[in-house]
């Protein structure tokens, strides 16, 4: 029988390497699984890369990762200058590196639908192209963008099966189901624990073979 | 005859006013946001945001907060009757495929060939908060900028080419500033419309690059 | 009041122009729209590209467009040999044009999503990448893929609303959505109506901005 | 002793014991299709058609047909508990991406360096019948094939390279055949499992590759 259920929070993270690259799902508060990130910490893996929407704000479970040492690097859309990710790259001990929401966004999916590159007018005519090859399509300036996989992506469920597929609450949707294609190994906590067969298939937005493990964790 | 420049809800009210029923509509975080709060309910424009939100309505009462849905600018806010959700990638196929009626952006800068900068006040910052902007400014069928019409200091914002870095180039239709609204065409920005008072000659001096008439 | 709902399939087939590229949704007998195809067909236009999975069995409505010769081309995956298609073109009376599956639809949600380009491994390494441009990425011959926009895309709901919000019925969603992404104008066909707000909005797959024209067409 | 080649059910049944439970298995048209009814029922292997369906159950009853739900034949089939449902865009995301754990393919020829022939009998065809086998091919984590050891006639189709068009190269690693299993490895086809009856040097006989043992 398959059953991605794990009962503990140590169950949920163990394994996860030093140096792993790390998709964190969530846009603001919302969706962003905080308690698996406070796993994280608890279990230690240092080194890491975290691809996020943004840098996180002051009390986020990003900013205690990072408060800790944790990351090397960091991907994401902005970073606030006055955020703990702005002031450790620029004290320069965080690499950062900015990507349009967009492609962030884009090049997850294409790491998990098998799109070895791709091209976006996104960006091209900006100095974000700077010494990066870029190529004319219908008249159109473009860049070339390559996948971005993860070594593990932690997501927020609003109701998972055994299985492991996902449901999403509202706009709490965002990065979590690139996320989850786009990693070797997809954590997912859910707020709602669903027996096989109770979410509709038509309504089922992550199935669950884009998932490994889930851990309920109650709102 | 006073002149008295539109404040960040004047502009925003003036934009509505051009917004028709019926288009799919992404706002800016800044004074763009505020356009919606000048649209009438009746008038059905879907207002598109970022994290994955089609049908944005207008900000919860208090005691109704729904703490699963936000918009962009991460502010809490309704979904109108007829909304739905997407994911990530899905949300930003719409804003880079063309699905976008209208994108409505604040800018430091828009220039008379079509260039906007809106995301860094110099290639030299340290830490770059891109966003969406990028992705939305190529995207959009139409891009409007709303934005004081000079800086704080006076300096022109409406340039003969953008002095900041650029978030796209070629790009901006139409401009609503505090004091007109100019349309981009191929030889330029042309006035549209100008507060009450307002003359060209006036318009011209607070204006870098050269304003034509209709 | 946004309502996209026409009355008549004169209504919902109007204005589609000879010459036009007609994406048209279903695999198998599931998910097509064979009453808009056939509406197509009283509608009169002709030199026709059609963009399918496959290019028709026998009976059905994409043989009864090609047996009017009102198709010029046919995009698709495959081509049994004895259909109409495989006999018109094997005659010389039908351009065909044939992409690997996952391809045909990469392409179609490529141009749904503003992506200018993507390379694929998929057919590097065979005859349909000959006089193609190639590229070697992480180790592996990937072809250049461009995007397959429609002027028009022909889809079958299960069920929308006045705002054109789709859902649809099991394996009948197919390359519905994607269509319906990729295309000037989307006109579905929906065997049920829904009040607007009556589909979950987590559970609605085609959002209503991707679709131009809904006729009911009950089953 | 006689030797009594596997019919397709046969080479399916032997096929299908060697998938464990919880992987996600495509199984392409022909005796690959097969496979699935050799899979006991409490064994959890989750089947994915082309045309978005996760979780491929087995034919319905005659009474019971859901005109709606179809395997990636055509055929009429079920859903699993626990299945669902993705666009054809997102289905080849899963077999593109690396995310099937299987694919098990039907194939004319099979070489010693892991290229597979299926979709042509020569490269002048004139009618194509590509369909998904190439994304298949490329994407799945491990391709199985399962096919008849010689044509027909008794010509080997398990080659030194292939002589039909190519679906893909380098990507095949195990064989199912009417005789044998076989592995491929970097030095080539490795014997696992023979049909009873058969020696190695009749298997040889029947095959143009080298066959190498454990």
């Amino acid at each position: 029988m398959i059953d991605k259920f794990v009962h503990s929070m140590a169950d949920a993270v163990a394994g996860i390497a030093d140096g792993s690259t790390i998709l964190l799902g969530g846009f603001g508060d919302v969706g962003i699984p905080t308690p698996l990130l406070d796993g994280l910490i608890a279990q230690g893996a240092t080194d890491l890369t975290i691809v996020a929407v943004a840098g996180g704000r002051d009390g986020s479970a990003i900013e205690r990762l990072l408060s800790l040492g944790r990351v090397r690097r960091l991907i994401c859309s902005f970073v606030r200058p006055a955020s703990l990710a702005g002031r450790l790259f620029q004290r320069g001990e965080l690499e950062v590196e900015i990507i349009p929401q967009g492609t962030l966004a884009e090049r997850m999916r294409a790491a998990g639908a098998g799109i070895t590159g791709f091209y976006t007018p996104t960006g091209a005519d900006t100095l974000l192209a700077e010494g990066r090859e870029t190529r004319e399509i219908g008249g159109r300036l473009c860049l070339l963008e390559y996948p971005l996989p993860g070594d593990v992506a932690l997501i927020e469920a609003w109701s998972a099966d055994r299985w492991g597929n996902v449901t999403y609450r509202d706009s709490a949707r965002n990065l979590n189901p690139v996320m989850a294609m786009a990693a070797q190994l997809t954590i997912a906590m859910t707020r709602n624990v669903a027996a096989l067969g109770e979410l509709a298939p038509e309504t089922i937005v992550t199935p669950g073979i884009f998932v490994n493990r889930v851990l309920h964790v109650p709102l | 005859m006073d002149i008295s420049p539109l404040d960040r809800n004047g502009m925003a009210a003036w934009c509505a006013r051009d917004i028709p029923e019926g288009w799919l509509v992404n706002l800016g975080i800044g004074i763009p946001t505020l356009v919606a709060d000048f649209v009438p309910a009746d008038r059905e424009v879907i207002f598109h945001a970022e994290n994955g939100v089609i049908g944005v309505g207008p900000a919860p009462a208090a005691d109704a907060v729904n703490p699963f849905l936000i918009n962009a600018s991460t502010t809490h806010v309704t979904l109108r009757t007829g909304g739905s959700y997407v994911h990530h990638a899905d949300s930003f196929a719409i804003a880079r495929g063309g699905h976008l009626d209208l994108c409505v952006l604040g800018a430091f800068e828009v220039a008379e060939n079509g260039d906007i900068a809106n995301w860094a006040r110099s290639a030299d910052e340290p830490v770059k908060q891109v966003g969406g902007a990028m992705d939305l400014a190529i995207g959009a069928r139409r891009l409007w900028v709303v934005m004081e019409h000079t800086t704080k200091d006076g300096e022109p914002r409406i340039r003969h080419r953008c002095s900041y870095p650029l978030t796209a180039k070629a790009v901006v239709r139409r401009v609503y500033t505090s004091l007109a609204v100019l349309d981009l065409e191929p030889r330029g920005f042309v006035v549209r419309a100008m507060i009450p008072g307002m003359t060209l000659e006036a318009l011209q001096a607070r204006t870098e690059a050269k304003l034509h008439t209709a």
